[in-house]
């Protein structure tokens, strides 16, 4: 609800007075394109999960509803939405009903903000392509995010058992530890564009792309992308071998349907806001961009350069998933707090430095021997600080022959049976 | 920019800002009587969370997009958020009892929380009526609301901004002290566990079959079976074990052993 | 509508906060109650930014959420050390400085 | 009738400096052996015995030197050592006085006292806590010597309240004793009474006249100003005092029990020195008196009576030591009524004072002589026969009988017979009523000390059966025979040519030597002896006639009995004072306990309960707090709308 107040009543930006003019009917459009297109990106990522994954496990994958299984999404879908409604007897009914639409609904909300392309002419409109854009749109993405974790976590309660609770916990701390570390990345794309809102973020890399600049922010924002959407290699809410299936353990059907949707329409986004944030919006590609004095990024166009980098980046969430294992939750936690946000926060003052020196009018050399001293400094001063990580093994616990674990053979038989076979 | 959001800049009132503001309202109000009410803590979060997503869009309607995202992000996302955590980490069931023991406390409670209210109001009514609102247009001057509440908080409130950020250090740092509890004993690593699994040798070396395996039920309390056809006890957790709404492990020996 | 009209609002949240407090045992949910009384004082002091035509009100407001912040973290850390010694999280049982 | 002393004294010079001394020396030695402990015993007595000395011989330097001034030149001399409290409006120094009157004491305390210091070391030779002894002795007589010396009525009090406790330490020397230690309380207690007075006295003259010193009293006594009814009040007071430290009645009954006292204390203290503090005080106060002939008639009363008294208990006592503490009340009453006859008769009842000592403390150190050879015993019906078994003391004890007696020309003779001729001189019927007591009194006295003698120094033995009564060593027999000496020669040599009389004239006013006479002093100097001497053979008559029982008579009359009971004096004391007192006590107790401590307990409980009301509120109940910090809020927000509507 607050959301869609939040769109209509944006205020402020210099830059924002194209957005907010567009007729009803041109809004509902717009609308209903977004989230069409998400449940479809939805339904193939479904499939193409199972088959990319399939293949790097070499097995087919689903190959029996359509071409190449390609309706294996619509089907799965389907049979969800006809399943029995099935409420656990115990559960907490307001909020168990309540979690999966908290959880669905911001995820759709926060595509709203992401721009799709530049202004275009619709039915005579010049309109981005763009439901509208905010002051604080990057920000919103991010509340929005921060509801989405509601439903996980009354998933997880309302569901009154074991399993869910810990994933509704793990999913928490995550989410919040995640969301910290997401913000400081971004912040450094804030300081180069110098605004929060998605199409003058976009605007702005016209002519570089944040990610090579920014390149730390830029990976920081990855890794915390895939802690915020709870992916392999950081799908601890849902761990299967430990949790069964997490937070939504005792969930069924259309409800289980609609976790599954926010989960995938959730990648999307942030992929969505990567490339927005990092990979230059809908800007062509640094060769196709110069073509014809910058023709492909008129019209368009820049639609297919943007979906192009959204499945490239959805691409990666499978690769990442069917080739790394599950963290363990002490390392993964470590990983956000004792690696990003320190990393984060040190980047920050290099970014802030930079951009203020810049502002002053130095050259890109003073600049570098400006920041880079002192930094140099700090880190030479700091490695007589750091202590030796200890990586002596213990003694103790050493197997004991030719390195190998043994066990103690105090079974007879069993010793019996290894020395025959030894012969 | 919308009629609205250019009016609200300038103070005056519109029609979609009462619409907004006559139906969040008593949303709000519910919201804010069912904390109080509701038996159950989460519950209760839940349902400031709806209190504070009202406000969000009222601070929206009124010029204020910064701090209506601020307080989604901090207040309904990490604050409450944080609420959430501890009640799940305090205990699943924590619904509070009817009774009350304070002899007279709701009473004079509501006497006076009433009163209290009818005091404000009426204070409020006698101080605002008849005050034209100004907005807060002028005072952004065009830049925005994000660039007028940055230039401010980084130039007149600038050692209050430095103050709070040191409150808050302050305070992480306090949560960490009073809830870390150093540990007894050197905590062993996932290595030393292992070799310890292997040197003590005995069936726990192999992986179990996960629960419900080689089972006649599929639930996640039905332990394993070990290839004997004994069962494996250790298959299922001790919380699911000693859960008095299942059947235990000793039970399930008993049914296969049978008759 | 007027302006007035978030100010009753206001007024009328924080009244209810403060009933919670008064009435609710569970700590958690008290503290709650504390933040409701915030938020309302937040959203007179957003209102208040309005009628005067300034800025500061949503300055302070965005301090309160600081502060806010930060209470919420020290005292939630209070309340999980109480309970991890008492096994109770209710504000009264919590009840032995007294005469 | 001038006195000198109004006038002023002349300050101390040359050899008068060293009077510091008297008191400093005795001070000083028992400051040794009270504080030095066991390390001073093997010297203790020697030392204890040089300190009087020494200030005997200081004494005898500066009674020279005093006698050497003549004519114009005062013989009071006024010793400044310091400014002691220095008070706005109240200024007291710390003066010693030398005059005639206080020499004449410092030379009987330090004379008679180094005798018996000296025959203390005899007597006490077998005492573990002879160091001890001599240091409270010292003590005693610095004490009394800062008494007699002293220029003002502060300084007086505090050698009278230094007496009072040397009295009460060596009364109860020995204290494992519970007689002992029971006399030495009642003592102090009967003493504090007197004191009480003698302190009120003081209160009294600062208030009337706005200083203590004799001086500055005596001459407000003589201004016209001064109210006669307050002067009267003040010599009451004085008097009170005097009765209490010279067991008068009726204050009498300490002096008898405070014999268990070892004997060198009674002869001392409770003879020759301290008892005689209240003459002295009246004597001194003469300025006082002479204003007020109330005070002086209660004087006189008080003295007849005690003579009186005194003869009676003395005639039904079988305690040899008893039977001298009776009499010395009784010798004090003389003195008493002497002084208390009033101007011109003050060195009369000194001559008597100082005769007495002498002869007193003579007998006191026969009496402990005899104790010593008698294991201690004290009843009389135990002795008989010891004459010639311890013949030194026979014949020293008989000087002191004959003094007593008045038997011409012993030392009695000459001051009792003054005493007597001064009562009847007074003229009128008082002055008779009074001289004849004081004539009955001379007849008791010689039948009482009669019948002493007769039961200890003659008749058949009636000793103990482990008694071996042997004579007493020389340290102890050169003290007595010193005193007999005294008892035979003091009254003549101090008579000779008014010479005693003559000295004291500046300290007390001019004796009355010669005028209408009631009887001619011959044929009443005749009148004493043949009275005397009747008494006497009266004793002899009844006493010593026929064997003394060995158990005391039951079949006596009741007379004899009152006076077994000292007439009832103890008997009147628990009556009068003690009982009243104890209810007094008891009530106060009471509404000490019910009342006071009611008062303040109840409001104590009240505030403490109230308290513990008002801490009830304090519950521990955060919401508790909670509530009335809403209720101050909603307080304050209506306070700001009511000032606002208003």
């Amino acid at each position: 609800m607050s959301g869609g107040v939040l769109a209509a009543t944006s205020s402020g930006g210099a830059h924002l007075g194209i957005f907010g003019q567009d007729p009803w009917w041109l809004i509902i459009i717009k609308t209903v394109v977004i989230f069409v297109f998400l449940m479809l990106t939805t339904i193939l990522m479904i499939w193409a999960e199972r088959r990319i994954i399939g293949r790097m496990q070499q097995r087919p994958g689903p190959n029996r509803v359509g071409p190449f299984g390609m309706a294996q999404g619509l089907a799965d879908g389907v049979k969800l939405m006809l399943k029995e409604d099935l409420i656990p007897a115990l559960v907490d009914k307001p909020l168990y009903i309540l979690a999966p639409l908290v959880s669905t609904i911001p995820a759709f909300l926060s595509f709203a903000v992401i721009p799709v392309g530049p202004v275009v002419s619709i039915f005579g409109h010049r309109t981005p392509l763009q439901i509208t854009d905010l002051p604080v749109a990057v920000l919103f993405i991010l509340a929005m995010a921060s509801i989405g974790v509601y439903g996980i976590v009354l998933a997880g309660w309302s569901s009154q058992s074991p399993y869910p609770l810990l994933g509704a916990l793990r999913s928490a701390a995550q989410v919040i530890s995640y969301e910290v570390a997401m913000g400081l990345s971004l912040a450094a794309v804030f300081l180069y564009a110098g605004s929060l809102s998605t199409s003058e973020i976009v605007t702005a890399q016209s002519k570089l792309w944040y990610a090579l600049p920014l390149f730390p922010s830029f990976i920081m924002y990855l890794v915390s992308m895939i802690g915020e959407t709870n992916r392999a290699p950081f799908d601890l809410p849902e761990a299967e071998s430990e949790l069964v299936a997490g937070f939504h353990t005792e969930y069924a059907s259309i409800k289980f349907a609609m976790f599954f949707l926010a989960e995938y329409v959730n990648m999307t986004t942030v992929s969505a806001l990567a490339v927005t944030l990092f990979l230059g919006g809908w800007h062509a590609p640094w060769p196709l961009s110069t073509f014809d004095h910058g023709v492909l990024n008129t019209g368009w166009w820049p639609v297919l350069w943007f979906l192009g980098k959204v499945f490239i980046l959805l691409f990666g969430f499978i690769w990442l998933r069917g080739t790394l294992p599950r963290l363990r939750y002490d390392q993964f936690m470590a990983l956000g707090w004792k690696v990003l946000i320190p990393a984060s926060l040190v980047w920050i003052m290099i970014v802030a430095a930079f951009r203020e020196l810049t502002n002053e009018g130095r050259t890109r050399l003073q600049t570098l021997i400006y920041v880079g001293i002192p930094l140099a400094l700090v880190v030479l001063v700091a490695s007589f600080f750091t202590e030796k990580s200890d990586d002596e093994p213990d003694d103790s616990l050493e197997p004991p022959s030719g390195g190998y674990p043994m066990p103690v053979l105090t079974d007879p038989e069993a010793t019996a049976t290894l020395e025959v076979s030894r012969d | 920019m919308t009629g609205l959001e250019v009016l609200a800049a300038h103070g005056a009132t519109t029609t979609h800002e009462a619409v907004v503001f006559w139906f969040l309202a008593p949303v709000a109000v519910a919201g804010a009587l069912g904390l109080v009410l509701v038996r159950s803590a989460v519950h209760a979060a839940v349902l400031l969370a709806v209190v504070m997503l009202s406000l969000a869009a009222f601070y929206t309607t009124e010029a204020a997009p910064f701090l209506a995202v601020v307080q989604v992000v901090v207040y309904t996302g990490a604050v409450l958020m944080l609420f959430l955590f501890v009640l799940m980490l305090v205990g699943v069931d924590s619904t509070d009892s009817l009774v009350e023991t304070l002899r007279g406390q709701r009473l004079a409670a509501v006497a006076l929380g009433l009163g209290f209210a009818v005091l404000l109001v009426a204070a409020i009514a006698g101080a605002i009526s008849g005050f034209h609102p100004k907005g807060v247009g002028g005072a952004e001057a065009g830049k925005g609301n994000v660039v007028a509440i940055a230039e401010l908080l980084f130039s007149r409130y600038v050692f209050a901004f430095e103050a709070t950020s040191a409150l808050l250090i302050t305070a992480g740092l306090g949560a960490m002290v009073l809830t870390h509890r150093e540990p007894t004993t050197p905590r062993l690593t996932q290595k030393e566990r292992m070799l310890e699994r292997v040197a003590r040798g005995g069936s726990g070396m192999a992986p179990l079959p996960g629960p419900g395996v080689y089972a006649d039920h599929d639930a996640v309390d039905t332990p394993a079976l070990l290839p004997d056809g004994s069962i494996a006890p250790t298959s299922v957790p001790e919380y699911l074990q000693v859960s008095a709404a299942r059947p235990h492990v000793e039970d399930v020996e008993r049914e296969l052993e049978g008759p | 509508m007027s302006v007035n009209y978030y100010l009753y609002l206001s007024a009328l949240l924080f009244t209810i906060g403060a009933v919670g407090v008064l009435v609710r045992r569970n700590a958690i949910v008290v503290f709650m109650c504390i933040e409701l009384m915030l938020n309302a004082v937040n959203l007179s002091l957003v209102t208040f930014a309005r009628i005067n035509g300034n800025l500061d009100g949503q300055i302070i407001a965005f301090f309160v959420m600081v502060v806010a912040a930060a209470e919420v973290v020290i005292g939630l850390a209070i309340i999980m050390s109480i309970f991890r010694a008492r096994r109770s999280a209710s504000v009264d049982d919590a009840n032995l400085l007294k005469y | 009738m001038t006195l000198q002393a109004a006038a002023g004294y002349a300050a101390a010079t040359g050899t008068f400096k060293l009077t510091f001394l008297l008191v400093l020396l005795p001070a000083l030695s028992a400051a040794v052996l009270l504080l030095g402990g066991k390390r001073t015993n093997p010297w203790g007595h020697l030392l204890g015995c040089a300190a009087p000395i020494a200030a005997f011989v200081i004494g005898l330097v500066e009674l020279l030197a005093i006698t050497g001034r003549d004519g114009g030149q005062s013989r009071q001399l006024d010793q400044h050592l310091f400014s002691w409290v220095p008070v706005a409006g109240f200024h007291v120094n710390a003066n010693l006085l030398l005059d005639p009157l206080s020499l004449v004491f410092v030379l009987l305390i330090t004379g008679v006292g180094s005798l018996i210091h000296i025959y203390s070391i005899g007597y006490m030779e077998h005492d573990p806590d002879r160091r001890r002894f001599f240091g409270q002795l010292n003590l005693f007589i610095a004490a009394m010597l800062l008494l007699v010396l002293a220029d003002n009525y502060l300084l007086l009090y505090v050698g009278w309240e230094g007496v009072g406790l040397a009295s009460y330490l060596l009364i109860g020397f020995w204290s494992y004793k519970p007689s002992a230690a029971v006399a030495a309380k009642k003592a102090f207690l009967v003493n504090r009474v007197g004191d009480l007075g003698l302190s009120l006295a003081i209160m009294l003259m600062f208030a009337t006249f706005g200083t203590v010193s004799f001086t500055g009293v005596f001459a407000g006594a003589h201004s016209p100003a001064a109210h006669g009814g307050t002067l009267t009040a003040i010599g009451l007071l004085l008097l009170l005092g005097a009765c209490g430290k010279s067991a008068q009645a009726p204050l009498q009954s300490w002096l008898l029990d405070a014999m268990e006292g070892p004997t060198p204390v009674s002869a001392l203290i409770h003879a020759a020195t301290m008892v005689t503090a209240g003459v002295y005080l009246v004597a001194r106060s003469g300025a006082i008196f002479n204003a007020s002939p109330d005070a002086r008639l209660l004087v006189q009363i008080v003295g007849a009576t005690t003579l009186v008294m005194g003869a009676i208990i003395g005639c039904a006592y079988d305690d040899i030591k008893k039977v001298l503490a009776a009499s010395t009340m009784s010798q004090i009453g003389y003195m008493m009524l002497a002084v208390g006859i009033g101007p011109g008769v003050y060195a009369i009842g000194i001559l008597h004072l100082l005769t007495h000592g002498f002869f007193k403390a003579n007998m006191f150190l026969g009496a402990g002589s005899v104790m010593h050879a008698m294991n201690d015993e004290v009843n009389m019906r135990r002795y008989g026969g010891l004459r010639k078994v311890m013949p030194w003391t026979f014949v020293t004890f008989g000087f002191g009988y004959l003094a007593i007696i008045g038997m011409f020309p012993f030392a009695g003779f000459f001051s009792k017979d003054k005493i007597i001729e001064a009562a009847l001189d007074k003229g009128g019927a008082s002055g008779y009523l009074l001289g004849s007591i004081a004539l009955a009194g001379a007849a008791l006295t010689a039948f009482y000390m009669t019948r002493l003698m007769i039961m200890t120094f003659f008749g058949q033995r009636r000793w103990a059966r482990d008694a071996h009564p042997h004579e007493s060593p020389r340290v102890m027999l050169v003290p007595m025979v010193l005193l007999a000496a005294g008892s035979l020669l003091a009254g003549f040599l101090l008579i000779l040519g008014g010479s005693l009389q003559h000295f004291l004239t500046p300290s007390v006013g001019t004796s009355v030597e010669v005028g209408a006479h009631t009887i001619a002093p011959l044929i009443l100097s005749l009148l004493t002896l043949a009275v005397a001497l009747g008494g006497a053979a009266a004793a002899w008559l009844l006493v010593g006639r026929k064997p003394v029982p060995v158990e005391q008579p039951l079949n006596v009359s009741k007379l004899t009995w009152a006076a077994r009971r000292s007439l009832y004096g103890d008997a009147l004391n628990e009556t009068v004072f003690m009982r009243p007192g104890q209810y007094l006590a008891r009530a106060l107790v009471f509404f000490d306990g019910r009342g006071v401590d009611g008062a303040v307990n109840g409001l104590a409980a009240l505030v403490g309960g109230s308290s513990a009301r008002a801490r009830r509120s304090q519950t521990g109940f955060a919401r508790s707090y909670a509530l009335s910090m809403l209720a101050g809020a909603v307080a304050v927000t209506a306070a700001l709308l009511l000032v606002r509507v208003g």
